[in-house]
């Protein structure tokens, strides 16, 4: 099995590090078009960072840095450079002169005040945690911006990816309440208007079938952006993306936009590229969630029992058609920075997992059963049933009956995270490129809070991970902070709050003629200025 | 005499579940032009299976013409190809129904449905049909024509909606009119009107007519001869005042005993007793010995041979005396 | 015509109560439903803390008792408000007019093209009443109405988008191609041709079946024999005098099969990526963005209603009895 | 009075056998029945254990191959049949009782009960049926019940307008009138004397409902809206479909089998027709 992912990474890196490394020289012109469902529902990642916003909204807001490789190296971008105070807590960015918003107004530091304190840190989901601790942003003339924090945060430059803080004109929110969260997420630059300093505007939008970006003329960067426009189709059905990239239709299906089940089949056509590099500063981790209120499930025998039932690689052959590695802990083992290589994923062993059970005092009864549970299924479509299928079957013969209960989206998330109405659940969160971003917000008890969607439902406290996240926050020093993390992944691991099954691995599939689509750590993200098609 | 119309030997057939019924079983008669037929017998007697036989309106699905010839001026219509009847049909030989509401086509205009027949056969050139319609409809007596054309049949009352359907039969000047029981529909005063002008047009267009009716009133008063059917064969025929004077079929004289007696000539003929059978069920030998006063067991062992004295027929074993096989 | 329009002007003003009562029906319906628009969009914006969730309810007004909310939706709807799209954040009236259009081309060519056919059909039926083509039309018809639409459809993409290679799998245009007004429309009419066969067919098949009992119904009535003792031509007399009189109880159903067909709509507008309100209606219930759900229904009952009148009217063309009623 | 019903069964059995292809139906209706109660028992796979390698072709371990997740689609088709089928008779009959009960009711008493049954019969019409069947089903998560009441719900009122058309006619003739001197109640009228000429139609169309029932859950299930601890024939469907160019044979399957399923029942459905129907008998 894991040869079959080894050979899809090894061609996938390959044929990234050919497009990237060919010599060929980059033509201008050209449109790439490219397939993902659903659509977007907004044109700024500020309302909401789901993934086909994220997608189409990189290309028209930047933020104030460009990020370089796997690792996320920050490199200048709107912002022409930065310094940091010694102790961490001074940030001072000078920003690009001469750049221009899509409706010919200056960009100017006035909008970067705006955007950060106004919009990101007000409504963006990550705001609070990015500026939280932002006392003061400056302005002392058009081209410089500082930001004074009240205490040092290691992570505090990443909140300049493009997803993250989007740079939004603050000329087009006159008479916005901002107040209001609703209002904000209805401005016209949000909504269906927008006005960015990125390589591209919008052109069309019409809903429902595609959107095409064309290329911004009056874009900062000399030269760029290759592209003259960028389309987005918008096909409801996994089989009819399929047939489109098929049929050469669309260049590209970004991060696991057609069926895993396609994936290989159109992987193998020539002149199509399967990549999944350029997902690492996302890190999808999927696992089971796992109510920790509930008896039987609180305690860690069961829990390890339950984890050893499961075959992972199955899951991966079988359910994700080899795309993906066996889950081990809360920090994917793609993280380049952070991941603990001690740990290792939990053998299948379903006698040992039986007999942890019987240890545990959860005996067969005369049916066969040792107890029932319930089982919720996150309802992102086809894979995720067939998972539930999956475990229910594999857990009925450890003689744990489940009750396999389907809901949509709204009912899932309020079940899950504010009623805690639930035994088991599978889900997925992304570690991002800093784990105090990316996973401090399932572990730490401080957010066991209901309504809060994707965070602590388990119930899971314990002291020392607390007092972990709560060092790790405040370590400016890389190396301690790494000391630190590799400790609570290791906790974490032993007492499996939740059940590790998948490092999900998204996969880019796209035509061997578009070029330097792989840049970063999270390259569907950035803003494609480099990118160019062969005519 | 030479006759219009000579249907020899005439048997129609219908599908059923049970196998094939004979609604008409051997019946023959003649027009000669310009004389009123009439055909009388209860429902379900064969008499209008027959009238559209001659027209050939039986619906291919459920019955045909098993055997016999329609001789209409020379042709065989029984075997006439189906182009070849279309032109007889509406245009040699007009056809009213019984109820002209139904059968008169609701959602469109009288005029439409008079020029038909014109535009078909070719009667009259297209910008000249509606004035044909509006002369048509003033023959029938179908006050403010021009009004009517554009009118729908919901719109006209009973008696103008069989005059409408009498002026779409004689629209192509017709040598034989088939009148299917016209009046039944109608109300007392109303028939009288209709009868009276299906008379009139008779003299004036010098046409035969074959009056198919249960009447034996309106039979007396416009037809010469007459044809009795009973459970699909014919049991008398003869001139109408002969026959009605002294008829030679107990079965006539049970009909013309129930007209006397009950003294309306719409009522039914239920005064003889038992009905008429089924089809499906008939009798071995004569069909009508179950309700014949005078059955006597050859009645029943076999069917009566037709006899004839002068111009009358009929088939009964008591005619034996005086009259002669025909 | 007076008395016509009057009796339209009647019929429109039935419609305001059945149209209030699918509000308040749907109003309640979704009301009882698990979770809300806030959860969605916290949920989807994958960081959103307690008090995000809790922000987004207070400014939708969701947090609000039930009946102020309903009444603050009624009061809405008199005025022809639809509101905002909780997650789109947009007009729903815009967001709707949107996909009306690509609905409504679907729609109109599938039953378009479906009762020219299937009428034509059901009366060739019936006129070979009981003959090879007969049972071989029913057949077919019956086939073609036992078949999933949505799988019908990805049949259909399979074969004549994949193997044979003449029409597009989805989409209702050629994104990004500059073609001038004939071009466009033909380019639209090339992607129709799949959905509005896959959705139309059924409608083939159904009123083949309608279309021939109807017939068959019609053709043993007296005014037809009338027809034949003019010595018309069985053909002549079908199109003629019986098609027309047989037409009218079809008439009467289109009126409920245009509700249907816009249920039907959301599976073909799935499987060929049609940009219609048959996939928005499904993306808004999922989302649970309530107010566009709640605009969309009222605008598909109001269209629906309105088809009903206008049905009663192509009636009343076609039949000149109710003409004076 | 069991004599006369006997008789009643065999003369419409008799009517019934003439058409062929309601017989041809019948048989294939009595096959998938055979097959949905027994198949399972003669052929104890679970549709869900994924026991073989995904998408192979049909073999002698797997009569009709493995889906994408190496299970047996026999299993599924047998387990789906009894899904489908309890499925659709459930919610034609839940369909039928309600909707001949509003139209009883709505036929026999007329006046204002008639006015309200109606208009909110009519009003249940205008709503796009499979849209409120989606609607249902979503908002109180899809489960085998909620499934079969969704498209109850949404099937009722074609047979709430039928009964009532005949309980009208019906109510007004001579017979009803006699019923009524003789001091019948209501109830006994309705249920005695009405409803066995009513129920003729209302059969034919409530045979038609199965296949339509049937279709729907398959549609509903498409969508991802069916029990998630349970196999149909419309999930099948679904999980074959993304695989349509490499393994066609994976929907097809169950496709076919819906196509066949439902094309039988309606060959009863206008069997029956026919042989109920007096106006079809004369022709």
């Amino acid at each position: 099995m894991m040869k079959t992912v080894l050979g899809v990474l090894s061609v996938g890196l390959a044929a990234a590090l050919g497009a990237t490394a060919a010599a060929q020289t980059p033509v201008r012109g050209g449109s790439l078009t490219y397939t993902y469902h659903p659509e977007p529902t907004a044109m700024s990642t500020v309302s909401t960072t789901a993934v086909p916003v994220a997608l189409v909204a990189t290309k028209i807001y930047d933020s104030l840095l460009e990020w370089e490789g796997a690792e996320m190296k920050p490199v200048p971008g709107l912002a022409a450079s930065w310094t940091r105070s010694d102790d961490g807590r001074t940030w001072t960015f000078k920003l690009r002169d001469g750049v221009k918003w899509h409706d010919g107004q200056p960009f100017t530091s006035a909008d970067v005040k705006f955007s950060v304190e106004n919009i990101a840190k007000a409504y963006h989901s990550r705001g609070r945690a990015h500026f939280g601790d932002v006392e003061a942003v400056e302005t002392p003339d058009k081209s410089t911006v500082v930001f004074r924090l009240k205490a040092p945060v290691p992570y505090f430059i990443k909140a300049f990816q493009p997803t993250e803080t989007p740079m939004l004109p603050v000329h087009k929110f006159a008479g916005v309440d901002l107040a209001s969260a609703a209002a904000v997420r209805q401005a016209e630059v949000i909504t269906r208007a927008p006005v960015g300093t990125g390589p591209f505007k919008l052109k069309e939008w019409q809903r429902g079938s595609h959107i095409i970006l064309e290329r911004n003329p009056d874009y900062w960067r000399e030269g760029r952006p290759y592209l003259d426009q960028i389309i987005l189709r918008v096909l409801p059905d996994g089989a009819a993306r399929a047939i489109a990239f098929e049929k050469g239709e669309v260049d590209l299906a970004p991060q696991s936009a057609l069926p895993e089940a396609e994936l290989q089949r159109l992987g193998k056509l020539p002149g199509v590229v399967t990549s999944s590099a350029g997902t690492e500063a996302l890190g999808p981790n999927l696992w089971l969630e796992v109510n920790l209120r509930e008896p039987p499930l609180s305690d860690v025998r069961v829990r390890r029992a339950i984890s050893m039932a499961l075959d992972r690689s199955r899951i991966i052959d079988v359910i994700w058609y080899g795309y993906g590695k066996p889950g081990i802990g809360p920090i994917v083992s793609s993280d380049p920075n952070f991941f603990n290589k001690a740990l290792k994923p939990y053998a299948y062993d379903p006698k040992k997992a039986g007999e942890l059970l019987d240890e545990a005092g959860y005996k067969r009864g005369s049916d066969g059963v040792r107890f029932r549970i319930t089982q919720n299924v996150l309802p992102y479509g086809e894979n995720w049933t067939r998972l539930g299928e999956y475990v229910k079957q594999e857990l009925s013969k450890l003689g744990i009956a489940v009750d396999t209960r389907s809901a949509d989206l709204a009912g899932w998330l309020k079940t899950v995270y504010t009623d805690y109405n639930f035994h088991i659940t599978s889900t997925f969160q992304h570690n991002y490129s800093d784990p105090t971003i990316g996973i401090e917000r399932s572990y730490h008890s401080a957010n066991i809070r209901p309504g809060a969607a994707f965070q602590n439902s388990m119930g899971y406290k314990n002291a020392r991970v607390d007092q972990l996240f709560d060092l790790s926050k405040r370590e400016l020093d890389p190396a301690k902070r790494k000391a630190q993390f590799d400790e609570l992944q290791q906790i974490i691991h032993d007492e499996q709050p939740v059940i590790y099954l998948l490092e999900m691995q998204y996969v880019h599939l796209f035509h061997k003629r578009v070029h330097g689509l792989i840049s970063n750590g999270i390259s569907m993200y950035s803003n494609w200025a480099n990118v160019w098609k062969e005519k | 005499m030479s006759a219009l119309l000579r249907v020899s030997d005439l048997t129609v057939e219908y599908d059923t579940l049970g196998g094939a019924l004979r609604a008409v079983d051997g019946v023959s008669f003649t027009i000669a032009p310009g004389e009123t037929v009439a055909i009388v017998g209860e429902s379900g007697s064969g008499k209008s299976s027959i009238a559209h036989a001659l027209l050939r309106l039986i619906p291919r699905a459920s019955g045909r013409i098993a055997g016999g010839r329609i001789e209409f001026a020379g042709e065989d219509l029984a075997a006439l190809p189906e182009h070849a009847m279309r032109r007889v049909r509406g245009a040699r030989i007009g056809m009213i129904f019984q109820d002209p509401m139904m059968a008169l086509n609701p959602v469109y205009t009288i005029g439409r449905q008079i020029a038909e027949p014109l535009l078909l056969h070719g009667s009259v050139p297209v910008r000249r049909a509606m004035d044909r319609v509006v002369e048509l409809l003033t023959l029938v007596g179908v006050p403010a024509p021009e009004e009517r054309i554009r009118q729908y049949p919901h719109n006209l009352s009973g008696g103008m909606r069989q005059r409408v359907m009498i002026a779409m039969a004689l629209a192509s000047g017709p040598r034989l009119l088939i009148a299917d029981e016209p009046t039944t529909a109608l109300d007392v005063t109303v028939q009288a009107q209709v009868l009276a002008l299906v008379d009139e047009l008779k003299a004036r267009l010098g046409m035969a007519v074959l009056l198919i009716t249960h009447d034996l009133a309106v039979v007396s008063e416009v037809a010469a001869r007459v044809v009795v059917m009973y459970a699909g064969r014919k049991v008398e025929e003869g001139p109408v005042n002969e026959v009605f004077a002294d008829p030679a079929h107990p079965y006539t004289r049970g009909l013309l005993a129930a007209s006397d007696w009950s003294g309306d000539p719409r009522e039914r003929l239920r005064e003889i007793p038992g009905t008429v059978p089924a089809l499906a069920e008939l009798p071995e030998g004569c069909s009508f010995w179950p309700r014949c006063p005078d059955a006597e067991p050859r009645c029943r062992a076999a069917r009566p041979a037709e006899l004839a004295s002068g111009a009358r027929r009929a088939s009964c074993v008591h005619a034996e005396r005086i009259w002669r096989p025909s | 015509m007076t008395s016509r329009l009057s009796y339209v002007a009647l019929r429109a003003l039935q419609v305001i109560p059945a149209v209030l009562a699918i509000a308040v029906l749907n109003f309640i319906l979704l009301h009882m439903a698990p979770g809300d628009a806030a959860d969605v969009i916290a949920g989807l914006s994958g960081h959103a803390s307690a008090e995000m969730t809790a922000e987004l309810r207070r400014s939708f007004g969701l947090d609000q008792p039930l009946i102020v909310q309903f009444f603050v939706y009624i009061g809405r709807l008199l005025t022809l408000d639809l509101g905002i799209s909780l997650i789109q954040s947009r007009p729903v009236v815009e967001l709707i007019a949107e996909r009306m259009g690509a609905t409504l081309i679907l729609m109109l060519t599938a039953i378009g093209v479906a009762v020219g056919i299937g009428l034509l059909l059901g009366i060739l039926a019936a006129l070979r009443h009981r003959s090879w083509t007969d049972t071989a039309l029913s057949v077919l018809a019956l086939v073609v109405y036992a078949t999933p639409q949505f799988w019908l459809g990805l049949m259909l993409i399979v074969f004549f988008s994949i193997t044979l290679d003449i029409f597009p799998s989805g989409g209702m245009r050629t994104i990004g191609a500059e073609f001038g007004p004939i071009h466009s429309v033909l380019d639209v009419a090339r992607h129709l041709v799949l959905p509005a066969g896959t959705l139309g067919l059924f409608y083939v098949a159904l009123y083949t079946r309608l279309m021939r009992t109807s017939m068959l119904d019609i053709m043993t009535l007296d005014y037809i024999t009338t027809a034949r003792a003019k010595g018309m031509s069985e053909l002549r007399i079908a199109f003629t005098h019986a098609a027309r009189n047989a037409l009218l109880p079809i008439v009467t159903l289109l009126g409920v099969q245009v509700g249907h067909l816009l249920g039907g709509s959301i599976l073909v507008e799935t499987v060929f990526g049609w940009p219609g309100l048959g996939r928005l209606v499904l993306d808004a219930l999922l989302q649970r963005d309530l107010v566009l759900l709640l605009g969309i229904l009222f605008i598909s009952s109001v269209v629906v209603v309105l088809t009903n009148l206008l049905v009663d009217v192509i009636y009343g063309l076609l039949d000149p009895r109710l003409a004076r009623k | 009075m069991t004599v006369q019903v006997a008789s009643g069964v065999v003369s419409l059995w008799h009517r019934f056998r003439r058409n062929r292809a309601a017989v041809l139906g019948l048989a294939i209706m009595a096959l998938i029945v055979l097959a949905a109660a027994f198949g399972p028992l003669l052929y104890p796979v679970d549709p869900f254990d994924m026991l073989g390698r995904p998408s192979t072709v049909p073999s002698q371990r797997f009569p009709l191959g493995t889906d994408v997740s190496g299970r047996d689609i026999l299993a599924g088709l047998l387990h789906g049949a009894r899904v489908s089928l309890l499925i659709g008779i459930a919610a034609s009959l839940a369909a039928t009782l309600v909707g001949l009960v509003v139209g009883a009711l709505a036929g026999y008493f007329g006046g204002w009960l008639d006015a309200v049954l109606m208009r909110t019969t009519d009003f249940f019409l205008t709503i796009p049926s499979f849209v409120l069947a989606v609607l249902i089903v979503a908002i109180f998560q899809p489960s085998v019940l909620i499934i079969t009441a969704s498209i109850a719900v949404v099937s009722w009122p074609s047979v709430a307008r039928l009964a009532r058309a005949e309980f009208v006619s019906h109510q007004g003739r001579d017979y009803v009138d006699a019923c009524r001197a003789m001091g019948m109640s209501n109830a006994e009228i309705m249920l005695r004397q009405i409803l066995p000429n009513a129920l003729p139609p209302v059969i034919v169309i409530a045979s038609l409902m199965v296949a339509t029932a049937i279709l729907t859950e398959s549609g509903l299930s498409f969508l991802g809206l069916g029990d998630p601890n349970i196999i149909s024939w419309g999930y099948m469907i679904g999980v074959g479909r993304t695989v349509l160019r490499t393994a066609w044979w994976m929907s097809a399957i169950p496709g076919v089998t819906i196509l066949i399923t439902v094309l039988a029942i309606n060959l009863v459905g206008e069997g029956l027709n026919e042989a109920l129907n007096p106006r079809m008998r004369q022709r």
